[in-house]
């Protein structure tokens, strides 16, 4: 056994998708490097023809020549029965969306980190904007949010249990923040291999509707007329999203159990719920924030909770409604805009479809904020001052104005002429 | 190697065995049909073939039927090369890196939208064959221009005739140092079935390029099918041919037509009453075809004078 | 770690190629590994060039995890690898309290940080050049930063402390990470924990 | 969930154990995804595409398999005792491509009667 050269340690959340995917036996890993993805491929590269690993296992690491090739090439090795892992991001992410439909189309299992980027335009931007992931909130993939860097080794091992599930087979893209957790490095533990194996799904030869063999030859996807089962089809995708949640909640139970650590119910993580009069609501990096968030408005006498939505696809619905319906104040905090949608925001909007269609939640408050875009910081104050406005709400009984509120959303940070942006000329030092 | 001949193949009752079934939803008289037919008695059940959107995925069987008999994939349009790069690979991990690997694309699949993947798997040097039988033009969604369409040849996206040339595809594989590029059509299938047999022994990117004529498309009659075949290859407007590890060496019927005099005037295949297509070649446009035939030939002296270079 | 501050932020001002990026990572490492609960390092990552000026943040928290990922507005400890970023717009008149740690053989115009920080310099370029202790060519500062770090104090209401590193654990991770160079690296950073002075 | 393995199981059998009809009824009974099984007659008995039939003249036939060779479609087969062609009425679409190869002409194109 060669010794492991990291096991514990700060660690950039790029290479704790890199050493998870590792642990995880993958077999097949197809990549193309893209801001603020590269750590992860590059590190990749460097762990494939480590003695730790090839020592172990079996890993094909394919370059690929573009992002539309990678998800192509997922496909190809998925198909073959592999277990397949890759990461992307923004543009990337975009160029691969046609490989991702296919993927979620012929029910495989690879799972694809992202490091969520800005979409580009106007102007580019490679900062965290989960604009890019939810982009795909159709596609039929499992989307979850990450918001510490433990969490991101955590969900890519807990990923193929989930997957790779009988009930389940679809893809999985955890996204956490590009740079705010790609390039940041915080404590990170890795889990021995052999413990990983006992909790990682064993492999099995083939998938059960889709397999390579010369004796039992199968045409896979071939073009279904409108008559004959294209729809069926099409509502088994919806149906395996829907098994997708107990089987979640199962696998984070057992990983909790297993290792001792968890989040939440691996659907929503709750911060101090039980005696909340308010609600944060939010995923990612900024609502891990919201719980420092609660703890200094409570010191300030608001009794506030936060609840991190951590699966977005599948939607746990009951789970939100349980808190809902207890606290029915809620600040949504959205970094990324829906344009034209009916709240700017694509939680926010699928909240308020939950709660018109539960007679218990139908007068809940949500209150949409978008803010964060492209890599701007969403600071203390802000996410504070949403609890004040939450509690301006719940006293007054309407949504308090601000400068920054328009179209009944709240757009946090906006630059509304209180502050000046001072560019000089003479010697530039942007604050990037 | 000496040529496989119709009667080795009926004396081997292994390669009397039809994998592209019959009774599929094949045009009368395709040549993807036969191409099919020939690359798989060649390459056997233990293959697994890609194919991205193209004729083949259609004539390939509605679900839940199908009419080829070994692993078909189908893959979204760009995506065949790199989909058969990672099922290689995949295979691999999973104990069977025996099996071939196939791309089977179109020309609009392979001269087009999927180049990009097929010279990144090329620069790879992937173990997989990509075959591109080439029908010059986008015939599964009703005959558009492709790069493959020939000049002057009228399609519907080409009302009055293209206007450029056809992209010479093989060269531009060739250049990206493959072990193995081969032409071949299917009005020769004992020449196709050999390139077959030797690319399948061969380790490493194969390219194959496939001239399969297309009825409807090119607007002639279906029996007609191999003669359009062969006409195109007297006529020296698609050459036959190999190149391994560079060498390039002329095959079947074009290794005569090296001497432009032994080949059959253009006017006889580029013309109106052969193919319903050609209704828009005049006199100038066959000039500029005769002037891009000479290029393709010159593309294979290239090859050939390195060849002599190195002998001597 | 019985200290009461939540977390201890510091601002790392270098050049591009000076590796403040990897100085505020490697401090994460020493502080985890000294005993903080928790550790976070930002790399600030723009459009920055081999020379061009850039920041990077280390929090190191005694007790509590860190929860936010946002870049450090006011430093408790700002580390400047050269003394020609200090005009720049951002550095020094960033600075609104705590400790400053600047790389100098120089004397200083303390007047322009504020009354009540402590200063400290620390010559690390020439103690590089000596030990001939460079990547690419460049002297490398950071790991003698840090070691100089390790007998730098913070003040605050609670009183004077360091941060409590260790230069034992410097070594470990300095032998760990670069090898065969780590123990000159160690060698420059127990001479800068020796030569670094407190000014004020 | 049971209903749907059993299915399933037929899909994964060996080439000859499979069924030769596949019945799909239900939402219910599909497998996770479209699989498609080989068949003869994947777009339905074929042989009704022709118009003309091709007839082979054993009598002028000299056994050079070029019929064989150039069927598309792969409906002409060679009887091991005769060593003469057979030619797939089910599947045969009539194209005419073994007739116009044919170097001895002993392929006669024959109007169906339908």
């Amino acid at each position: 056994m060669v010794k492991p050269k990291f096991m514990e340690g700060p660690l950039k959340g790029n290479f704790a998708s890199a050493y998870a995917a590792m642990d995880a036996d993958v077999d097949v890993i197809t990549a193309y490097p893209i801001t603020p993805q590269t750590t992860v491929v590059e590190k990749l590269s460097e762990l494939v023809g480590e003695e730790e690993f090839t020592e172990r296992q079996h890993v094909e690491y394919v370059r690929m020549e573009s992002e539309h090739s990678v998800g192509a090439g997922l496909v190809g090795a998925s198909y073959a029965g592999a277990r397949t892992f890759t990461a992307t991001a923004g543009q990337g992410l975009l160029y691969m969306t046609e490989m991702v439909h296919w993927m979620t189309g012929a029910r495989l299992p690879p799972v694809v980190a992202i490091q969520t980027r800005g979409i580009t335009g106007p102007g580019w931007n490679i900062w965290a904007d989960y604009g890019d992931i939810l982009s795909l909130r159709d596609s039929g993939i499992m989307i979850q949010f990450i918001a510490s860097h433990q969490e991101i080794y955590d969900s890519i091992l807990q990923g193929f249990n989930i997957t790779e599930h009988p009930d389940v087979f679809l893809p999985l893209f955890p996204a956490y923040g590009g740079f705010v957790l790609s390039h940041t490095a915080k404590p990170v533990k890795r889990i021995p291999w052999e413990e990983a194996q006992k909790f990682v799904r064993p492999k099995t030869p083939e998938w059960p509707h889709v397999w390579v063999d010369g004796e039992r030859p199968i045409m896979s996807n071939a073009l279904i007329m409108p008559q004959n089962f294209y729809t069926e089809f099409r509502i088994k995708i919806h149906e395996a999203q829907m098994n997708a949640i107990p089987v979640i909640k199962d696998t984070m139970a057992e990983f909790e159990k297993t290792f001792g650590r968890g989040y939440g119910n691996g659907l929503v993580v709750p911060y101090k719920c039980d005696d909340a009069e308010v609600l944060l609501l939010g995923y990612g990096g900024n609502a891990l924030q919201a719980e420092d968030a609660v703890d200094k408005a409570r010191e300030q006498g608001y009794k506030a909770g936060a609840l991190r939505l951590r699966t977005y696809r599948p939607f746990p619905k009951e789970d939100l409604l349980h808190y809902i319906k207890k606290i029915p104040y809620v600040a949504v905090m959205e970094r990324a805009l829906a344009f034209g949608s009916p709240t700017g925001g694509a939680v926010s909007t699928d909240i308020m479809a939950i709660c018109q269609r539960d007679p218990k939640a139908r007068n809940a408050h949500i209150v949409p904020f978008i803010g964060g875009l492209g890599g701007r910081d969403v600071f203390l104050d802000e996410q504070i001052d949403q609890i004040k406005i939450l509690y301006e709400l719940k006293e007054k009984g309407e949504v308090p104005d601000r400068k920054y509120k328009m179209w009944d959303t709240f757009w946090t940070g906006l630059i509304t002429g209180d502050k000046k942006v001072e560019v000089e000329n003479q010697e530039y030092f942007g604050d990037i | 190697m000496a040529k496989t001949k119709i009667k080795d193949i009926i004396a081997n009752p292994e390669s009397r065995r039809e994998y592209f079934l019959p009774g599929n939803s094949t045009c009368q008289g395709c040549g993807l049909d036969m191409a099919f037919r020939w690359a798989m008695k060649a390459l056997g059940q233990n293959t697994v073939m890609i194919s991205p959107a193209s004729c083949s995925n259609v004539v390939t069987g509605l679900w839940p039927k199908s009419a080829p008999d070994w692993p078909y994939f189908n893959m979204a349009f760009a995506g065949a090369a790199a989909a058969a790069t990672g099922m290689k690979h995949g295979l691999v991990t999973k104990g069977k890196g025996d099996y071939n690997v196939l791309v089977w694309a179109g020309d609009g699949g392979t001269t087009d939208i999927g180049i990009q993947g097929l010279s990144g798997a090329a620069e790879r040097n992937e173990d997989i064959i990509y075959v591109c039988y080439d029908n010059e033009a986008y015939q599964n969604t009703g005959n558009q221009r492709s790069s493959s369409t020939p000049h002057g040849g009228v399609t519907t996206t080409t009302p009055y005739g293209k206007e450029r040339y056809k992209k010479n595809l093989p060269m531009i594989v060739a250049a990206h140092n493959v072990p193995y590029v081969a032409t071949a059509s299917v009005g020769d299938p004992m020449d196709l079935y050999d390139k077959f047999m030797k690319a399948k022994k061969i380790k490493g990117f194969r390219y194959i390029h496939i001239l399969a004529p297309c009825p409807p498309g090119w607007r002639y009659p279906a029996e007609e099918t191999i003669q359009q075949a062969k006409m195109i290859v007297d006529t020296g407007v698609f050459p036959l041919f190999e190149i391994e590890d560079g060498n390039l060496t002329l095959n079947g019927k074009s290794k005569r037509l090296h001497d432009k005099n032994k080949r059959k005037p253009l006017g006889e295949y580029f013309n109106k009453k052969n193919q319903g297509r050609f209704k828009m070649v005049d006199e100038k446009i066959l000039e500029e075809l005769q002037m891009d035939t000479d290029r393709w030939w010159k593309w294979i002296d290239r090859f050939l004078v390195i060849q002599d270079y190195e002998e001597k | 770690m019985t200290d009461g501050k939540i977390i201890y932020e510091i601002t790392m001002h270098g050049r591009g190629g000076q590796g403040a990026i990897t100085a505020a990572l490697l401090l994460c490492e020493i502080a985890y590994a000294d005993g903080y609960k928790d550790v976070l390092s930002i790399p600030k990552i723009g459009a920055e060039r081999r020379g061009a000026p850039i920041k990077a943040f280390s929090k190191l928290s005694p007790k509590n995890a860190i929860k936010n990922y946002s870049a450090t507005e006011d430093a408790d400890i700002t580390i400047i690898f050269d003394p020609t970023l200090l005009p720049l717009p951002g550095v020094a008149d960033a600075i609104k309290h705590g400790t400053v740690l600047l790389n100098t053989n120089k004397d200083l115009d303390l007047n322009i940080f504020p009354k009540d920080c402590k200063i400290y310099t620390v010559p690390v370029t020439d103690i590089a050049l000596e030990l001939n202790l460079l990547a690419s060519g460049y002297p490398i500062l950071n790991i003698p930063l840090l070691g100089a770090l390790t007998k730098v104090k913070y003040k605050d209401e609670q009183g004077e402390r360091t941060l409590g590193l260790n230069l034992d654990t410097i070594k470990k991770i300095a032998l760990k990470k670069f090898g065969s160079k780590g123990e000159l690296n160690y060698q420059a950073a127990v001479m800068a924990a020796e030569q670094v002075k407190e000014l004020r | 969930m049971t209903e749907e393995k059993k299915n399933w199981e037929l899909l994964r059998m060996n080439r000859e154990k499979r069924p030769k009809v596949q019945n799909w009824t239900s939402y219910w009974d599909l497998p996770y995804g479209p699989v498609s099984l080989p068949v003869k007659g994947s777009a339905g008995r074929t042989g009704d595409w022709r118009t003309f039939r091709p007839v082979v003249d054993n009598e002028k036939c000299i056994k050079c398999y070029f019929c064989y060779m150039y069927c598309p479609e792969g409906t002409i087969s060679v009887n091991d005792e005769t060593g003469f062609v057979e030619i797939d009425y089910n599947y045969c679409k009539g194209c005419g491509v073994c007739a116009t190869n044919c170097p001895k002409e002993c392929i006669d194109m024959e109007k169906e009667n339908k």
